[in-house]
């Protein structure tokens, strides 16, 4: 058994409309993470980058390529048992506002996956703990939140619903797509900083897919860039911000430091 | 965009029609104003409620209007005392199965040709050995025509039948309208000829719009002399509210639709309408599937017909217009009915046939139940395209109940119910007959062989005793004696029970036309009442009588 | 190319439709009991009729042997657009259906059109002005509106302006003489059509005008609306170009299914009005089981919806140009927004 | 407008109500037996039968009662049933998708093209004529387009969030079923069981009336066929025979459209807030002459918006006041919801109805909210450049690039075609997009493009004031820099004042010359940029600044190779 809590082998994937069109949208897409390890997933719009997260949790599936979960082969697995998977297997999606069901109170929504993973199963008392942890953790107060329903918070106080539904069944994966980008600056921060006290305490790896480099710096210990689909740059994450060596990573950074100049 | 360019298409469509339809109607307009001398109106718009194709005779049945086009031998119908010569000169019957008929001379087709005896032997040859109509039962049947030849004189044709014959002028040749052999000779499929008919009668048919309207224009050179009106237009509505509606607005003159009762009022006070009774030969009945238990029961039969209070339909339903049923079956007003029937009502009578037939209620519901003890449930089909006598099988239930029979009434569209009493696939039901059923004797006996009132393969000696009697019988007076025994019998077990017999009232714009006359049957729009005064005389009308 | 492909697949598949469908149309009036024949010979005549006459009856009408051969004859016959003989009226189908098309085409045609442009002005006026008192009026008009049968305002405009007044002719699509002139001849066409018209656009503008003012509003709460509004355009830009322009496209597709649907659906103000119309047409055959009479109107009608489906498929791109080239298939997304 | 909508939807439940009311107690209250007669036929109406007999001697009121019970039995029954099957299909197909989709849609198509009244009558062969045939048969017609839209409801659910987060839970197909698509799709059943209760309810009477429905079952359809067949349209007996059922169907069926006109208005989240601003009348415009002379563009002076909330109006903009001078760039920064964009609408005097707005607006020391419609016309687009954000709506899908910028020119310039075509080549190249984009339709184009067009369209006229609100939301860090450069080059070349709102403090502090920082409606900071960022006390203002993540922390010096 390898070390790695993720190997990705040459994924591939392509979206098909007619035999005579089709976008390459993945080629050939490897790499790995160990366990308790933060990668950063860096690249600009239709770089593949969600893609990548959406095969992973099982959304999309993969023309070719392995996917090595702890040493399970997540593509070849039947959906059944791939389910079960999903507890250690979570995600934390981009959009607020759009992730939470509006129709369901806070409290259900951050114990729906113990719901679905039938964990805990008939402990009620048991399974409300667990909710209100995983509320404490992401620093909202259970007695305030549980009984409320989403339209009632602000966008940054969903996205920490968002991550305490992740953190509920404590994986050893969360996929976090964007979780800061629809969010405020002052809040993105705030986000990362929870992400990474459950890094620290359980030891969770988070995947983070982001434009945004700023927010991987103290974040994220590796990075991956992507650009059309392809890895061009990998490295420790101020390695590569230091020391950009392809071109596209040299602009990404240049961007930003920009800027952080008013504008240089 | 797509629908304007539809409705540019269909207005160009409509320019074209236009163009080829005013272009037409000038034509026509000339031409009757030339021959205009013995005419009394120049149009008379007629609203008809259904049509019948371009009158074929082997597909449509309407036989007053065929009877535009199309002459027989003898006029108006089988359904008076006497029919009259008419395409014939005279006939003469030489003994128990020969007849002798002589053609008038001088007759032509509507297309020029002239008329001859040997368009009569072909008709009648066609109407025994070809496709079955509703005329073809009075050469192959009843009576059966075994020859027919054309004497020397090429004027006179010799009708032999295979059994005596003695009513074949007042219901054959009164009957059967005569083809011309040369159109009809060629016609390979009767069923599929689609053109204009072609008679020897006082109208000739010039347009046929399906759904829409018939056209028809006066035979200025008819036998009987030139018809009273140059044009009929004859617009198709089929709602009997717009019927009204367009007679009231004025857009006709008068309809071959009756007047509902509840419309009488209203009409009578709408100046220049008149309203003219009739009495139309029909009845309106309540058929029972004799092959089924109750009604194979000759007793259950009678104690149906004796628990219904005709009367009462009659005042509610029709709202008085027309007679009960109590004179039976068939109808009164024919001279071949025996004016001796009754069906009465009477409700202990019945009781007490049910209670001894051991149709009891056992459990007190207020219904009998078998004499096995099972539950008595009993259909009143009925077309769903009649109120009226969906209306009347409503009251026939409720006066079922009051001598303890469940019955209860099931609607289905026309199609559907027609088929249903056709394939015996029903218990009872409610409809109307017309004066071939119910008025021409021959059809009397037809009904009795054909399933319609009994089935050849039932046995039913007393009948079928009478009927091989009027088979032998060889003179009318003998033929209609027996006829009056068997509707006796008939009427005391029947299987189709009169309810009542329609009064039917046309309505008409006096001030447009106002020389009607009816002819038994048909009602006032037949084509006597668009002869000449000296046609009318030949062919036993009756002035029309007015409602007040 | 990509977009022929998908057309093809598109055909393929309404084929099949319309395979499934003419079987539909072949069986159903089989289905149901009673024959034609009933309606040829009458109730009388026919009990007095053979098995073997009957049999020689149908055949000679052309519906003759199994089921089977008179599927095939019937399939073939809609290929050679060859029905036979209509039963009823004793004249061939196709002459039938051309007398009555350019009426049907007439009086439902023009309904649709005025119920199209009325509906989508007032709607398109009542949702710039909502909430306003004049858009509560328009709106409760076209509620009640919606709300009345289709045969009751007939029967009462029938009464009303065609009996009492005697405005109007009270039945027919064209009175039976004509005074020989063109001009006559249209006139004598539209008092005709008048009512009719009126009334299938009254029973149906509601709907045009309900559809039209909810999208309407849904596109004037779009930020273009306000980015355009910011660029100082005037407001009779801002609602055809801008807010109706986008609106028009539900309403298209609807509009092109109804052209169908009510091809064969206006049986009811044809018959109040004794139209001579397809509707009418098909009410009648099917009372008489009239079935090569049956199966031309069902070809029409079906053909009908299924083409004004097609179209609508085809030329929905032409309307809106972000289906005409889409990169991906609804709900597929391939990348995040 | 709300409570109007509401008094819509209440008048049709007390409609419904009354018939629901006539229907139930109706037949029990009228001393006669619909059934059976209980007078002479065809009398008009007296004391003893109020709206007359029928042609059977029963009384009309109490048809028309025990009508009311069939008709909302058949048009309820009808429009459960088709929802309810339609529903389910529809939301399998949606959700299955694939080939059963396609199947599922294609007997959809097939089933809206079968021939109603063959059908009516095969089923009415089978079943019996009846109500439930009716019923049934209707709900054959109708279920088919209620799957077909909740399909497309489906559809649209099963890509939203909620869902797709379940799925990565590893939720099973059913759970994903019965706890999301169900309840997201519920909604809509309700109106499109109002519109089925109505399609059924009109359904019935025409097929009555056609004498296809049941003749023995009283309903207003049935009462009708008799009305009609025994000539009440020529008699005077319309009155009482033929209008009471016909506006019994109207009452039924007006009811329900009220009712789900209420339901569509509440409910439906697409129909938007929008509603018309009211006409501005001619008047003196006031005007601040001084403003000119200290080179004032436009300023704000203590404006408050406020938009009702649980009966009470609340201040989205709070008190706020400020200036922008010629040549100048004003940032305003806050959290989303803190009122910036709020104060862009309000300037362009745009803001959504029904706010309440005070305080005055001066624009070249004239105050806008004198100006009459005309007035603002001229002054949006031609004076003022509004650049919206870069969401995915702010362009019309369905107009070219090039004709939504001509469209701007031409509200306020008369010029050709071809001039225009040449403002519009020269105002892209401006803008740094190839000319030919300017024959795409904007989903042609990425996010980022349409954002420069946009930014196109606010300069084409040359404006004195360009009102910037989130212009590189949602666009990635490349594009949001290339946003932003290009702004400054293009104010800086042009001359022209700005208002730059943003969340993004780092993007703002790169192109403002002074800020504004407003929390939940209040100004709460304001100062020159780099003075505010670096010095500022104001403890929310250090929370914004020191949450900007940087990439080199301050004290490193790092040299980035180019």
């Amino acid at each position: 058994m390898s070390a790695d809590l993720l190997r990705i082998n040459s994924l591939k994937k392509s979206f098909y409309r007619s035999p005579s069109l089709q976008t390459k949208v993945l080629s050939d897409v490897s790499f790995s993470m160990k366990e308790g390890e933060i990668v950063g997933l860096i690249g600009a719009s239709g770089a593949g980058k969600s893609t990548i997260g959406r095969i992973i949790s099982g959304l999309e599936t993969a023309d070719s390529g392995e996917i090595l979960f702890v040493g399970n082969e997540l593509t070849k697995m039947k959906a059944k048992v791939r389910r079960q998977l999903a507890k250690d297997i979570q995600m934390v999606f981009q959009d607020p506002y759009e992730a939470l069901s509006s129709r369901m109170k806070i409290h259900e929504i951050v114990a729906e996956p113990l719901h679905i993973l039938q964990i805990e199963k008939g402990n009620l008392e048991q399974r409300t703990q667990l909710v209100k942890e995983a509320l404490r953790s992401v620093n909202l107060e259970p007695d305030y939140y549980m009984n409320r329903y989403p339209h009632e918070l602000s966008g940054g106080e969903r996205q920490r619903v968002g991550l305490a539904r992740a953190f509920v069944c404590k994986p050893k994966l969360i996929l976090a797509d964007e979780p800061t980008s629809m969010l405020d600056t002052s809040l993105r921060l705030d986000l990362i900083r929870l992400m990474k006290k459950m890094n620290e305490q359980e030891g969770t790896s988070y995947l983070f897919i982001t434009h945004d480099i700023a927010l991987t710096r103290d974040f994220c210990d590796r990075l991956i860039v992507l650009k059309n689909g392809e890895i061009v740059e990998t490295g420790e994450t101020l390695d590569v911000i230091m020391n950009p060596v392809h071109p596209y990573t040299k602009t990404l950074i240049e961007a930003l430091f920009i800027l952080e100049n008013h504008g240089g | 965009m797509f629908k304007k360019v539809l409705g540019l298409i269909s207005l160009a469509v409509l320019m074209i029609i236009a163009g080829c339809s005013s272009s037409e109607s000038s034509s026509e307009g000339k031409a009757s104003s030339e021959n205009k001398n013995n005419v009394e109106v120049e149009e008379l718009r007629i609203g008809v409620p259904s049509d019948v194709g371009p009158l074929n005779i082997y597909t449509g049945n309407m036989d007053w209007l065929t009877d535009l086009v199309y002459d027989k031998l003898f006029s108006p119908s089988p359904y008076v005392d006497e029919p009259q010569p008419w395409l014939a000169e005279s006939a003469e019957q030489l003994d128990d199965t020969t007849w002798h008929v002589k053609i008038r001379s001088g007759i032509k087709w509507h297309d020029g040709e002239d008329f001859t005896a040997e368009d009569v032997k072909f008709t009648y040859e066609y109407y025994r050995d070809g496709p079955p109509n509703r005329h073809t039962h009075h050469v192959s049947e009843v009576p059966k025509v075994d020859t027919i030849e054309i004497l020397e004189d090429g004027e006179t044709l010799e009708f032999k039948c295979a059994y005596a014959c003695p009513s074949m002028a007042t219901i054959t040749f009164a009957d059967l309208p005569i083809l011309p052999k040369h159109i009809w000779e060629n016609v390979e499929n009767p069923r599929k000829h689609t053109d204009l008919a072609i008679g020897t009668g006082p109208f000739k048919l010039t347009a046929y719009e399906p759904d829409q309207y018939y056209q028809f224009e006066a035979n200025t050179d008819y036998f009987m002399g030139a018809p009273t009106v140059n044009k009929l237009s004859m617009p198709i509505i089929k709602d009997s509210t717009a019927m009204f509606n367009a007679l009231t607005s004025g857009e006709i003159d008068t309809t071959t639709r009756t007047v509902p009762a509840e419309l009488q009022e209203t009409l009578q006070k709408t100046d220049s309408m008149k309203l003219a009774s009739t009495s139309p030969l029909s009845i309106v009945q309540f058929g029972l599937n004799y092959e089924m238990k109750p009604f194979n029961s000759e007793e259950f039969r009678q104690a149906i017909s004796l628990g219904i209070d005709r009367e009462s339909i009659v005042s509610t339903v029709l709202l008085g217009q027309g007679r009960a049923g109590e004179k039976g079956y068939p109808h009164p007003d024919s001279p071949w009915t025996n004016p001796e029937l009754s069906t009465p009502f009477n409700i202990e009578e019945a009781n007490n046939m049910l209670d001894d037939l051991g149709y009891e209620d056992s459990n007190h519901d207020g219904y009998r139940e078998t004499p096995e003890g099972k539950e008595l449930k009993l259909d009143i089909s009925v077309s769903s395209a009649e109120p009226l006598y969906i209306r009347t099988a409503e009251m026939l239930q409720t006066q079922m109940k009051e001598i303890g029979i469940q019955f209860e009434v099931k609607t289905m569209d026309p199609a559907t119910y027609t088929a249903a009493v056709s394939e015996d696939d029903f218990e009872s039901y409610v409809s109307l007959i017309g004066p071939h059923g119910v008025a021409d004797p021959d059809q009397f006996i037809m009904s009795h062989r054909s399933s319609y009132l009994w089935t050849k393969d039932l046995p039913y000696p007393e009948m079928d005793e009478l009927v091989s009697n009027w088979m032998n019988a060889t003179t009318i007076e003998e033929r209609k004696a027996i006829s009056f025994d068997m509707q006796t019998l008939y009427n005391e077990q029947p299987t189709a029970i009169a309810l009542y017999y329609p009064e039917e009232i046309y309505a008409y714009n006096a001030d447009v036309y106002d020389q009607y006359v009816e002819s038994l049957g048909f009602g006032i729009i037949n084509k006597f009442s668009f002869l000449p005064e000296e046609a009318r005389e030949v062919s036993s009308t009756t002035p029309v009588q007015l409602v007040e | 190319m990509k977009h022929l492909a998908k057309v093809k697949n598109k055909i393929g598949q309404y084929i099949l439709v319309i395979f499934v469908t003419l079987t539909i149309n072949f069986a159903l009036p089989r289905l149901a009991p009673g024959d034609p024949l009933l309606y040829f010979f009458g109730e009388t005549t026919i009990n007095e009729l053979t098995a073997e006459q009957k049999q020689e009856a149908l055949h000679s009408l052309g519906l003759g042997g199994s089921l089977w051969e008179q599927y095939w004859t019937y399939l073939k016959g809609v290929f050679t657009l060859d029905f036979g003989t209509s039963i009823k009226y004793g004249v061939a189908v196709t002459e039938v259906l051309a007398e009555r098309i350019p009426w049907t085409l007439l009086l439902v045609g023009t309904a649709l059109i005025l119920s199209l442009v009325i509906g989508v002005s007032a709607g398109a006026y009542s949702a710039w002005n909502r909430g306003k008192k004049r858009d509560l009026t328009i709106l409760t008009g076209m509620l009640t509106l919606e709300s009345i049968p289709g045969f009751w305002i007939g029967m009462m405009f029938l009464s009303i302006f065609a009996v009492q007044l005697g405005w109007f002719p009270t039945f027919g699509a064209v009175s039976m003489v004509q005074d020989g002139t063109t001009w006559g001849y249209i006139k004598d066409v539209v008092s005709h059509a008048i009512l009719p018209v009126l009334t299938i656009t009254l029973a149906t503008v509601g709907s045009n005008y309900l559809l039209t003012r909810s999208s309407m509003l849904e596109s004037l709460g779009q930020d273009y609306m306000t980015v355009a509004e910011a660029k100082g355009i005037k407001k009779r830009a801002l609602v055809f170009k801008h807010a109706l322009r986008n609106a028009l496209l539900p309403i298209y597709t609807h509009f092109t299914l109804s052209v169908g649907t009510l091809l064969g659906g206006a049986v009811v103000i044809e018959t109040v009005y004794s139209y001579p119309g397809i509707g009418r047409l098909l009410y009648e055959s099917v009372t008489a089981r009239d079935f090569p009479m049956l199966q031309g109107v069902f070809l029409l009608v079906t053909m009908g919806v299924i083409l004004a489906n097609l179209i609508a498929d085809l030329t929905y791109p032409l309307f809106d140009p972000r289906v005409r080239n889409r990169k991906e298939e609804k709900g597929e997304e391939i990348t995040h927004a | 407008m709300r409570k109007t909508t509401k008094w819509i939807g209440l008048t049709g439940l007390v409609l419904f109500s009354a018939m629901l009311i006539f229907a139930i107690f109706g037949p029990m209250m009228i001393p006669y037996d619909a059934y059976k007669a209980s007078g002479p036929p065809f009398q008009s109406p007296n004391l003893e039968h109020l709206l007359g007999t029928n042609d059977m001697g029963q009384d009309l009121l109490a048809e028309l009662a025990v009508g009311a019970r069939t008709s909302l039995f058949i048009g309820i029954a009808s429009a459960i049933l088709a929802v309810f099957i339609g529903g389910l299909i529809g939301v399998l197909a949606g959700y299955i998708g694939g080939r059963f989709e396609t199947v599922v849609l294609r007997i959809i198509d097939i089933v809206l093209t079968l021939p109603f009244l063959p059908l009516m009558i095969v089923v009415a062969v089978y079943m019996g004529a009846g109500i439930f045939t009716l019923v049934f048969v209707i709900t054959l017609v109708m279920w088919a387009g209620k799957a077909r839209q909740i399909r497309a409801q489906t559809l649209s659910i099963k890509h939203t969030g909620p869902v797709l987060a379940a799925k990565t839970m590893g939720a099973s197909h059913f759970y994903i079923f019965y706890k999301h698509i169900i309840p997201g799709v519920v909604p809509i059943f309700i109106p499109q069981f109002v519109t089925g209760v109505n399609a059924a309810i009109l359904m019935e009477s025409s097929l009555s009336f056609l004498g296809m429905g049941d003749p023995l079952t009283k309903s207003w359809g049935s009462i009708l066929f008799y009305a009609n067949s025994r000539s009440a349209f020529l008699t005077e007996a319309w009155m009482w025979w033929i209008i009471p059922p016909g506006v019994c169907i109207v009452i039924v069926v007006l009811a329900f459209s009220l009712m789900g006109y209420y339901l569509e208005e509440r409910f439906n989240p697409r129909l938007g807030d929008y509603s018309v601003r009211e006409k501005r009348k001619k008047q003196l415009v006031k005007t601040k002459e001084h403003h000119s002379s200290k080179g004032v563009l436009l300023s704000v002076e203590s404006l408050t918006v406020a938009y009702p909330k649980s009966g009470d109006y609340r201040s989205v903009v709070d008190d706020i006041s400020f200036a922008v001078k010629n040549g100048e760039v004003l940032g305003i920064v806050g959290e989303s919801g803190s009122g910036k964009s709020t104060i862009a609408t309000a300037i362009i005097q745009q803001l959504k109805r029904p706010a309440k707005e005070s305080g005055e607006i001066y624009f070249e020391g004239n105050l806008v909210q004198h100006f009459d419609d005309e007035g603002l016309r001229q002054m949006r687009g031609k004076e003022i450049g509004y650049i919206a954000q870069a969401a995915m709506n702010a362009l019309n899908p369905v107009i070219r690039i090039d004709k939504q910028l001509q469209e701007a020119i031409r509200a306020h310039y008369q010029l050709s075609a071809k001039v225009m075509d040449e403002r519009v080549v020269e105002v892209l190249q401006k803008v740094g997009l190839d000319e030919k984009w300017r024959f795409a339709y904007p989903h042609e184009l990425s996010g980022g493009m349409k954002q420069r067009v946009i930014i196109a369209m606010a300069l084409i006229n040359k404006p004195k004031l360009v009102i910037a609100d989130e212009p590189t939301t949602g666009l990635d860090a490349i594009v949001q820099v290339e946003i932003v450069q290009l702004l400054r080059k293009l104010q800086k070349e042009l001359g022209i004042s700005m208002i730059y709102i943003s969340h993004d403090l780092p993007s703002v502090l790169s192109v403002t010359d002074r800020l504004m920082i407003m929390k939940e409606g209040r100004k709460v900071d304001e100062g020159p940029s780099v003075e505010l960022s670096k010095l500022s006390t104001n403890p929310y203002t250090r929370v914004l600044i020191d949450s900007i993540p940087t990439l080199y922390p301050k004290k490193e010096t790092v040299e980035v190779s180019r």
